[in-house]
């Protein structure tokens, strides 16, 4: 503890004493989280619990990104959010910062109340270290992870829909490591038709299965920001809670064809194409199809 | 010659399949091999129920669909050339979006 | 919606909307849930996500038991708690009720500040449809698991230290079995020495690892709660976070030999042993040793 | 003869063998069987770096830690008296209290 005192507050020291024992934490590791920030892209299902942890564990800076107002039907799943907030109609952004900061006043919280778009993306997501995709819709998905390649972030990714998540880190690269893993348009090079993407407001989702996933979100930013490798580095998780089956997938690395993150980029960041045209949908979980 | 494959279709792909995930199937091949590009118009004819454009887009799976050979992403065995061996489990994972 | 309006109200119509049109849960599923009550023992790391999980699932009535307040070093990862109510030194069941209702007002909470002991724990346990075990130590552990078998309660028992979490349901039997899943006692007739166990306060937990078994806990429940076969019974989930390995291994059914739920038992609800003296350990995450 | 084996320590019982989780080791057993009280023996002998009685009480493992062979639970399967395959992989899984 005498160690300690020199580089971290008797109350930083009492507050995270449970983590800080761990050795693949310690002193250092905790410090590492206290100068690390992240910017979680959505304050919904997923996002609220990785809004939670982070906050707990003692990130530096959390931005968070979300432009709609709590709502009655946000509660089953968005946990952060409270009845209060849904009558007073309160950004999803504020509500969660607000929450965040009754957990823990030392951690800085960042809200832009925006849609993000191509002309906001690149501004937003360079002034954090790593991007937490917590959204629901296919545009907002080639957005952020064309962004986070154009800026050299590693992006955690997750999803849920019904009683199933899926989870997987791209744009990822070990110390160790020649080349990166897969971004997003390296799984998905074309977006799959409008009618063939069920979102939560027609398929439904459980709410605590986006709390399972998000859970695995925060856990995997922490260890990136603490330097340990994260486990769904080329892996995708694929979690199906109806029967409690959880696999981890192998998945491709960086491809050559790639247009963003491949030999010859198409892609660039004065050029970022307009997302809601190229998927032929809204950047918002709703049943809109944008005609072409 | 008969093989025997797992199919298993997940993350809502399962609903083109009368909502059943798991499916052992015997596919008759004769002498020769079954590649994945065969496995599809053989799941065509056999097993898709409705709606194929949910499904395939021409020859290949949809955009949206992730193809698994044993739990590997198919893009690292050859995809459609992949051939198949006794026993093998080949998945469909339909990618979810929502959050 | 016009069939719903019959047997649902409107406001929870339109909370539950997006689990309400899940076919495994539909308005028979939530009906269900608006009927289920739910006892959690422990408000800390596993306890705080279980029960917001659950509240926000819609559940009919919720116990919390914690006799503990709140305290500074259980922010980290017991994120219903807030700093404020570090500084007011509020009990943990309070604070985690707070929480709970402003989330949802509709659910009834019942607060039991106490520890639970061979003499409050029938009457209490009896009160509920299911059980979740949070705590934190060996002795509670094994008083919950004897007073499920004696008033026939399925029990959701989850633990985490480090990077580690383990799951499994006791004393669970699906409609078409004969037998019972195994108790705690079945899976462990003696308990461990003292000097073998390591709780969290000397051996550390990353925050979010309990909040992924929570999670999971509150998950177990509500599938119960529905008539969906939960996924852990006669099953242990063992996870490790730092590795991202989820494995769910297959255990053994109810034990003829249990002195609880065996042929020939020796424990009734009339002869509930001492568990501090049994284990030789209090019933605390702490570093006390009884003596014998 | 040898006999490849491989064994696994989680829960924190990997901390009494140099905080290893998976070792793979070849034990030698002649024409015979080897059960689980044999190969008990040989970690103690051969592997165990500290602390006896942290991982067993007698001839079996101390209360508190679960074996499992092949991810099923080693009371389904003869416990002590089940006789190791070649690659089996016996896991001791040391519970979690915490919470
Ligand atoms: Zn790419
Ligand atoms: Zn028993």
């Amino acid at each position: 503890v005498t160690e300690c005192k020199n580089t971290m507050d008797q109350e930083s020291i009492s507050r995270y004493s449970r983590q800080l024992i761990m050795p693949e934490i310690g002193v250092q590791g905790q410090q590492a989280l206290l100068r690390s920030s992240a910017l979680v892209i959505g304050a919904g299902g997923l996002g609220c619990p990785v809004i939670q942890y982070l906050t707990a564990a003692g990130l530096g800076r959390i931005g968070i990104v979300d432009y709609d107002e709590v709502e009655l039907s946000n509660l089953h799943r968005q946990i952060l959010h409270t009845e209060a907030k849904v009558k007073s109609g309160t950004h999803k952004a504020t509500s969660a910062a607000d929450a965040a900061t009754a957990l823990n006043s030392k951690i800085k919280i960042d809200q832009h109340h925006l849609q993000l778009d191509r002309d906001n993306v690149l501004e937003i997501v360079q002034r954090y270290d790593v991007v937490i995709d917590a959204t629901d819709n296919v545009p907002s998905r080639y957005l952020i992870s064309d962004a986070c390649v154009l800026l050299n972030k590693p992006l955690i990714s997750g999803s849920a829909l019904r009683w199933e998540g899926q989870l997987t880190i791209y744009h990822y690269k070990a110390p160790d490591e020649e080349n990166y893993g897969p971004c997003y348009r390296c799984l998905y090079p074309n977006p799959p038709a409008p009618e063939t993407v069920t979102n939560c407001s027609d398929g439904g989702v459980l709410g605590v299965v986006p709390g399972i996933i998000g859970c695995l979100q925060a856990l995997e930013a922490v260890k990136i920001m603490i330097g340990v490798s994260p486990s769904y580095h080329k892996k995708l998780l694929v979690f199906d809670g109806l029967v409690g089956m959880f696999r981890s997938i192998k998945i491709r690395g960086f491809q050559e064809s790639c247009v963003v993150c491949g030999k010859n980029p198409t892609i660039s960041k004065d050029s970022l194409p307009d997302y809601e045209k190229f998927c032929g949908m809204a950047a918002a979980d709703k049943c809109i199809t944008i005609k072409l | 010659m008969a093989l025997t494959v797992i199919l298993e279709f997940l993350g809502g792909a399962e609903f083109l399949f009368g909502h059943v995930k798991h499916h052992t199937v015997s596919i008759e091949k004769g002498e020769n091999k079954l590649n994945i590009s065969q496995l599809l118009m053989w799941i065509k004819e056999n097993l898709l129920q409705e709606r194929l454009e949910l499904f395939m887009q021409g020859c290949t799976v949809r955009p949206g669909i992730l193809v698994l050979v044993n739990d590997v992403d198919w893009s690292l065995l050859g995809e459609l050339t992949y051939e198949i061996e006794e026993n093998d489990r080949i998945t469909f994972i339909s990618t979810l979006h929502g959050g």
